[in-house]
């Protein structure tokens, strides 16, 4: 079996990880400072929820890619990951168009 | 079966290891109860799974056929309402989720280790979990029929509000919440495990791309299942909510929209049913090519379409839910994803009559249910395709025109896969092969019965009858047609009757074969009936696609090749085998005990006295939770090495 | 010799059977009806043009689906028959070729396929906006109804007719409108889900709590036609039927007319009741069948002949159910218009219950009978009804048997 | 090796998959895309919900407190980078380093928990939204919830993984269980990502 094995992960760039995380660390506590602030300012509906949900994808990115390591680890885990990701965001974007929809108006807020 | 593992298996253990993990009882019986509540082995939790998915299957069929005596003439009343609503919510949960689903497990567990060339699943003591709690979520299901508030009987969706509290007053319905909850952590456990297995412990040379057929199907199958299942978690924790501590999901009063209940059902129900269907596909597509003796057709593309299909079918949840008002362009936009899938679907279908072109078919009774399964199959997806022209389905939903359409499709599909199976896989489980005769009987019976029951259902959903009717009036022009799906229903009765007759009877007395007796394609094969503990002496290297069917062609380069990979293996310390455990076994207990408690006993109303009965269950079923999944933490993954000298097993230690 | 003989025999089975058909199709008889699929809820027989264009579809469905069950089936069993080992010497002959697949042949049957679905989708997408709402050059001509689900029964309010003092006009489990006019129907649910369908006139739409939806469909001509719950709501959810009378214009008016009056009065002659008046109450089985259909005449004219006061009413015996039915707290839970008291709303509104066809959810026929056998035990008729759980178990309503015969004497006279 | 009759077999397994990848990283990123799919439904219900309030329900951001949440977000972004800092020390093999992190990362998680807490009665009490009373109250609070549920799992997993580095089950060739605990813990981070900005910052916009 052991000629099968596949080499064990290797983590031997990660010479500057501890200083690489911090930074990460960093911009996502300024981008969400940012996100705080952006709600106050005086800009349309849409443009303030297009901002947000960028900046907080930019954050999700992060995280799962630097934090989690997909960026180091085998693609493999990233599609995996992402079929879910993907399926749950397709999901949800389906239910919200379904009940935005004029017809799915409960009445209780008529 | 005991037996057959028992003697086909390694046996004897390690005294060394015994000593050295006595912190923590590791049992090793190979024989007896205790060896089956600890067992760990792939194939005897297959075993199991199936057992409990037979036993639940009669007692399915015991409901439908109360339902079909219900309905044989109009105002009957062998049933009452109230009985009769409780027969089909729990034919139908029964069915799907205790019967159809672990039958599929049953083979996941069992074939799927073996096809990908594996000794064990990735986490063999998660694996006895997943069993373990599949029970005691099939024991809280069940539990009402002996409970005074009854079965549950708000059909199997458990629509809201008809299932909250302000309409389903008593505990049935918590019963069903609760019971499915454990069904699916059972089953999201079990796949989990299933998809780390196929990815990571393939054989050597097993590429994706040659895995077997019905290999795919169960990751599929599996992704399905983990992506699909916390969407109905999430539905029955809302209804939970709402009916334990009056919580607004529901509840109009306070702006609640029981509309929600059906998309959460939906979006899981779908899919779902594709769970249902996708190991039978896969099972097709391994019978096929066996006895046309001719490899699949079109491999990739049938392969590709089982993972269309299984994406697209998360794209088409609300064709449940034409007539629920959603507006032109969401029905329009559903009716649209429900067609394509008659494109992938169709491929297979295509595939498989393309497998058996040009083959030399041997007619034996798995190729006839496999066969059966084409026809009728097809048949069901057609009335689907019929549904999914959403304004035609305005007159077919809740009538028995969709009844029919699902029995076509998981009966005539899903069943017949499963007892194909059976059939097909019965000789490298147990070493017996069943009869020719009463396999082919059981199958035109059944075949026969199947059609008789459901074909005029189709007709009488078109001619007005809705469904969950516990009765109807004599003048509506439903009189024939119910009574001659009663006959149908027992004639399927003597059917499955037979099927299960002879089983057994083949189990205890049937004709021994000697190994590979289809003449089999894929890797299990290689293997001798029945299976030995270990499965592999060797770990097989893959060099094809049907990779046993190449093995018996090139006999001297893969014996050479086996024995130079003996060779390795013992070097390198012999056969990896991870201890039994009882821990999976007691953490289900606590679950269980849990369950019962948080569904059916009544909490004290006083707040003051806050430990009634109920918290004090609910806390013994968290206790002895919290101790299995320690302990279970605690004793480690474990295991013994294990030697093979020859062709008997021995025990060495170096 | 035999086989002839049986082909013979086979042959002028076939033959007769033809004459049978031809003969029924000259006598007036349809297909539908020698299949048996004639119903009274079928959906091959179609009276409005929402249920029209869902059959139109329906057979556009059948037909693409039965093509390629023709085409695919043929060659499947082509196939099996060609290819089957007819022997074990044939069965362990050397396996045919490993062929592994053809991405021609798989191309283009995706696109036959497709080819196929599209043939269904484009009257599908038309029908989807068609049957949704009525059809805006018909827009000013609709007729609006509010239907609402109650478990077991449905309330209709007709908006557009207010009844001086008391709102507008509501009815129960029977729906009359005009025909060949469009009728907007607003579906609404008080408790659990139910389901509007009419099968002969329209594929049902839910009626959902805390949400406002909708269906439309016209009558082609005057008609009575038989509808039903089709979303499951609870123990009696077989039982909650109703019924759709389409009228011509003028019969609709007239109807309304009569409907807008308050209850009506028949006044007491003062003259003692009799002993003997008294009918004594027939058992009934449960669950056993009372329900209307059957009718002598043509449906449409047994429920025009209910519009008119019973034959030989008995002024005494009415006046003692009137008084009953607020002793008997009948009235909290059901409006009798003109009635004082008698405004409850849990039940259906009763102002002419005695003009309808059926009663308790198009169960019963409205007779003395089946509604004496409906005030004497509601529950043993519809299992967990509301009228007998809330009504009767909970204010423990008691009636004699001498009650009952008044209370229905006076329901009877409610025209 | 061959010596050696009993031991962890996971180990000798986990070198040697099909993938390269571990299996109990592999099990981990499935569950995670599965519960992608678990939160994807919690936060869709809440957002319909949103949607179309009933009529007087009182504007969220009335409730809501923008500067508790801001600082618990940075909390738990903190827990992450210790997470992922003490994930980074066990795989080389500095267990004392790991140690340290992980207190670190239970404390932030504890910081969380404890300000989930404040908020939750602060909104029962003084801003009168209990999980019954309205329909947001009840998305929220199970919405909420369910995430403070996950913390609380991941609190009680990271302690007992700090307790075994000590006891010893716990040392440098473990990595793996603890990289796996580490992917669970961002995980509900990012999780609260989401939540910050779908349920918190869309309501004062
Ligand atoms: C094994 C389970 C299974 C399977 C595989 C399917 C397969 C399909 N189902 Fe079915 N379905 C159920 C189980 C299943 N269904 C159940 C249980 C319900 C009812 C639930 C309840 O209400 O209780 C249901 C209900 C249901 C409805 C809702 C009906 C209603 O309540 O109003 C619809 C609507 O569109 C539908 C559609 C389809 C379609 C389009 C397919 C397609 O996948 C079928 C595709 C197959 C073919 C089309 C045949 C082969 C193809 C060819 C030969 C190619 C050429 C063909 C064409 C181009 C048309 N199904
Ligand atoms: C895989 C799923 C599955 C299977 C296999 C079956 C199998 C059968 N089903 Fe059903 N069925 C459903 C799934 C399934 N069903 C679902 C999902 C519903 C919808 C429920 C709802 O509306 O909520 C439904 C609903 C349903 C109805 C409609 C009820 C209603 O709407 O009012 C009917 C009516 O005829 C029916 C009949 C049958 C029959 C006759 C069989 C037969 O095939 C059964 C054959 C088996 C046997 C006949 C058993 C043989 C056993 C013996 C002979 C006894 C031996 C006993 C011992 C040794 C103890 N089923
Ligand atoms: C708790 C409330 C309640 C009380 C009290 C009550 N009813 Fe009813 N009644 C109902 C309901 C609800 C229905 C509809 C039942 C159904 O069809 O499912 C009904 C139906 C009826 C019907 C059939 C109406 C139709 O159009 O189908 C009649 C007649 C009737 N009630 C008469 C009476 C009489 C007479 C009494 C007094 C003895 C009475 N009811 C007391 C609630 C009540
Ligand atoms: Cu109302 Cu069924
Ligand atoms: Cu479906």
């Amino acid at each position: 079996m052991s000629h099968s094995a596949v080499a064990s992960q290797d983590h031997g760039t990660e010479h500057s990880k501890f200083e690489l995380f911090v930074q990460i660390a960093m911009l996502l506590a300024v981008i969400t400072g940012i996100e705080i602030v952006t709600v106050y300012l005086p800009f349309s509906h849409t443009a303030l929820v297009t901002i947000l949900m960028l900046s907080s994808t930019v954050k999700f990115l992060f995280v799962i890619f630097i934090f989690m390591h997909l960026r180091w680890d085998k693609p493999f885990c990233t599609v995996l990951f992402f079929i879910g990701m993907v399926l749950a965001g397709f999901t949800m974007w389906a239910l919200l168009q379904v009940f935005s929809a004029q017809a799915s108006i409960p009445l209780s807020s008529l | 079966m005991a037996d057959a593992i028992t003697k086909s298996g390694y046996t004897a253990h390690d005294e060394k290891i015994t000593a050295r993990s006595s912190l923590f009882y590791r049992p090793q019986a190979k024989t007896g109860l205790m060896s089956w509540l600890t067992t760990v082995d792939h194939k005897r939790i297959g075993f199991l799974y199936g057992v409990f998915a037979l036993f639940f299957f009669l007692v399915g069929g015991v409901e439908a056929l109360l339902i079909r005596i219900q309905l044989a003439v109009p105002n009957n009343n062998f049933l009452s309402a109230q009985q009769y609503n409780e027969m089909f919510t729990m034919h139908a949960t029964t069915m799907i989720f205790l019967a159809i689903m672990p039958l599929s497990a049953a083979f996941f567990n069992f074939i799927m280790p073996l096809q990908i060339g594996a000794r064990d699943v990735a986490f063999p003591r998660l694996n006895a979990f997943s069993l373990w709690v599949f029970l005691a979520g099939a024991i809280i299901v069940n539990l009402g029929w002996f409970l005074h508030d009854g079965a549950p009987n708000g059909g199997w969706f458990g629509y809201t509000p008809l299932t909250t509290r302000a309409f389903s007053p008593n505990h049935a319905i918590d019963m069903w919440v609760m019971g499915l909850q454990l069904l699916g952590v059972a089953s999201i456990a079990a796949s989990l495990n299933f998809i780390t297995t196929i990815i990571n412990m393939r054989a050597p040379g097993l590429t994706m791309m040659r895995l077997p057929v019905f290999t795919w199907m169960t990751l599929i199958t599996a992704f399905l299942i983990v992506l699909s299942f916390p969407a109905i978690t999430i539905a029955l924790v809302e209804l939970m909510m709402d009916r334990s501590f009056s919580t607004n999901f529901f509840e109009v009063s306070n702006g609640g929209m029981p509309i929600l209940w059906t998309h959460l059902f939906w979006v899981f129900g779908h899919p779902e049913v594709y769970i249902l269907i996708l190991p039978g596909m896969g099972i097709i597509s391994e019978i096929l090519p066996t006895f046309s003796r001719k490899p699949l057709f079109g491999y990739p593309i049938v392969v590709f379409s089982g993972a269309c299909i299984g994406f697209l079918g998360f794209g088409v949840w609300s064709h449940h839910m034409f007539t629920t008002g959603m507006g032109t362009v969401a029905t329009a936009a559903f009716a649209m994803t429900t067609m394509a899938i008659a494109v992938p679907t169709g491929v297979k279908i295509f595939n498989w009559i393309g497998t058996i072109w040009g083959g030399h078919i041997s007619m034996r009774t798995p190729m006839m249910f496999a066969l059966g399964f084409i026809w009728l199959f097809m048949f069901g997806g057609f009335s689907g395709i019929m549904h999914s022209a959403a304004p035609a389905d305005a007159q077919q939903h809740n009538s028995y025109f969709v009844v029919a359409h699902f029995h076509y499709v998981l009966i005539g599909g899903s069943l017949f896969a499963l007892l194909a199976g059976i059939h097909y896989w019965f000789p490298l489980m147990f070493g017996r092969k069943v009869s020719e005769f009463w396999g082919k009987l059981s199958f035109w019976v059944i075949f026969i019965g199947f059609n008789t029951t459901f074909f005029p259902m189709h007709f009488l959903g078109l001619n007005g009858m809705p469904r969950r009717t516990f009765t109807y009036d004599p003048n509506m022009g439903w009189n024939n047609s119910n009574f001659i799906a009663t006959i149908g229903a027992f004639i399927l009765g003597v059917g499955v009757t037979i099927y299960f007759a002879v089983m057994v009877y083949t189990y205890f007395k049937g004709e021994r074969v000697k190994n590979d007796p289809w003449d089999g394609r894929t890797l299990e094969w290689s293997l001798p009936n029945p299976v030995p503990e270990y499965n592999y002496r060797v770990i097989p290297v893959v060099h094809a696609r049907d990779a046993f069917w190449y093995e018996k062609q090139h006999k001297e380069e893969i014996a050479a090749e086996h024995a130079k990979l003996e060779k390795a293996e013992s070097a390198h310390g012999g056969i990896h085998m991870p201890f039994q455990s009882i821990y999976p076994f007691i953490a289900s207990l606590g679950i269980l005990i849990g369950g019962v408690g948080v569904a059916t006993i009544d909490s004290n109303p006083d707040p003051k006295v806050i430990v009634g009965k109920k918290l004090t269950v609910c806390l013994i079923g968290l206790g002895i939770f919290l101790y299995g999944v320690y302990c279970w933490a605690l004793e480690g993954n474990e295991g013994y090495h294990l030697h093979l000298d020859g062709h008997d097993s021995s025990d060495t230690k170096h | 010799m035999r086989l002839h003989k049986f082909l013979h025999n086979s042959f002028t089975n076939i033959r007769s059977l033809g004459a049978v058909a031809s003969l029924a199709l000259l006598s007036g008889c349809s297909w539908q009806s020698l299949l048996g699929l004639d119903g009274k809820q079928s959906t091959f027989i179609t009276e409005g043009p929402v249920a029209r264009t869902q059959l139109d579809l329906f057979y556009v469905t059948c037909y693409v689906t039965f093509a390629i069950f023709v085409i695919v089936a043929s060659i499947l069993a082509y196939a099996t028959i060609k290819f089957k080992a007819r022997t074990p010497a044939e069965e362990s002959a050397i396996p045919p070729e490993e062929g592994h697949g053809n991405p021609l042949i798989e191309v283009g049957l995706i696109a036959a396929s497709v080819f196929a679905l599209v043939i269904i989708a484009v009257p599908t997408l038309k029908g989807i906006w068609y049957t949704y709402d009525v059809p805006v050059e018909e827009k000013a001509n609709a007729y609006e109804i509010t239907a609402t689900g109650y478990q077991w029964w449905f309330k209709f309010e007709y908006l557009n007719e207010q009844v001086p003092g008391a709102g507008v006009l509501t009815t129960g489990n029977e729906l009359v409108v005009p025909a060949g006019r469009p009728i907007h129907v607003n579906l609404r649910s008080m408790d659990v889900m139910h389901s509007f369908w009419i099968p002969k006139l329209a594929g049902k739409v839910d009626m959902i709590p805390n949400r406002g939806n909708l269906l439309w469909f016209k009558a082609d001509k005057p008609g009575y036609f038989w509808g039903q719950c089709a979303e499951f709501c609870g123990d009696s959810h077989a039982l909650m039927r109703f019924r759709v009378i389409a009228l011509s214009p003028r019969d609709f008016n007239d109807w309304l007319d009569q409907q807008s009056k308050s209850y009506r009065v028949v006044a007491s002659t003062g003259s003692g009741l009799g002993k003997a008046q008294f009918a004594s109450l027939r058992s009934f089985k449960e669950n056993e069948p009372g329900v209307s259909g059957d009718f002598e005449v043509s449906p449409l004219d047994a429920w025009k002949a209910k519009q008119f006061p019973e034959k030989n009413e008995n002024p005494e015996l009415i006046t003692r159910g009137m008084h009953l039915f607020s002793e008997k707290t009948c009235n909290t839970c059901h409006m009798i218009r003109g009635y004082a008291g008698a405004v409850g709303v849990a039940g259906p509104e009763l102002t002419h219950v005695g003009s309808r066809t059926t009663i308790a959810g198009g169960n019963l026929d409205n007779n003395a009978e089946q509604l004496q056998r409906w005030i004497h035990n509601p529950g043993a008729v519809k299992p967990g009804n509301k009228m007998w759980v809330n009504g009767y178990l909970l204010n423990n309503i008691k009636l004699t048997s001498e009650d009952e015969v008044a209370l229905v004497a006076f329901l009877q006279s409610l025209k | 090796m061959s010596s050696v009759a009993s031991g962890a077999i996971d180990h000798h397994h986990d070198s040697t998959t099909s993938t390269g990848i571990s299996n109990k990283k592999l099990l981990m990123w499935i569950f995670l895309a599965s519960d992608c799919m678990f939160f994807g439904c919690l936060i869709s219900t809440h957002l319909i919900y949103r949607l179309h309030p009933p009529v007087g329900t009182p504007p969220a951001s009335s409730i809501f407190s923008i500067e508790l949440t801001s600082f618990s977000t940075f909390i738990l972004l903190m827990s992450s980078l210790m997470m992922a800092l003490a994930v980074n020390a066990i795989q080389k093999g500095n267990l004392k380093s790991m140690r340290a992190s992980l207190v670190l990362t239970i404390i932030c998680g504890l910081i969380f928990l404890g300000c989930q807490v404040f908020e939750f009665s602060e909104f029962v009490h003084v801003k009168h939204l209990t999980i019954s009373n309205s329909i947001l109250g009840t998305t929220f609070f199970t919405l909420t919830g369910t995430h403070g549920i996950h913390v609380l799992i991941g609190v009680i997993w990271l302690t007992t993984m700090l307790i075994y580095s000590y006891t010893g089950r716990l040392s440098e060739k473990d990595a793996i269980d603890v990289e796996s605990m580490g992917l669970y813990w961002h995980f509900v981070d990012i999780v609260w990502i989401v939540i910050f900005t779908v349920v918190y910052l869309l309501e004062y916009i």
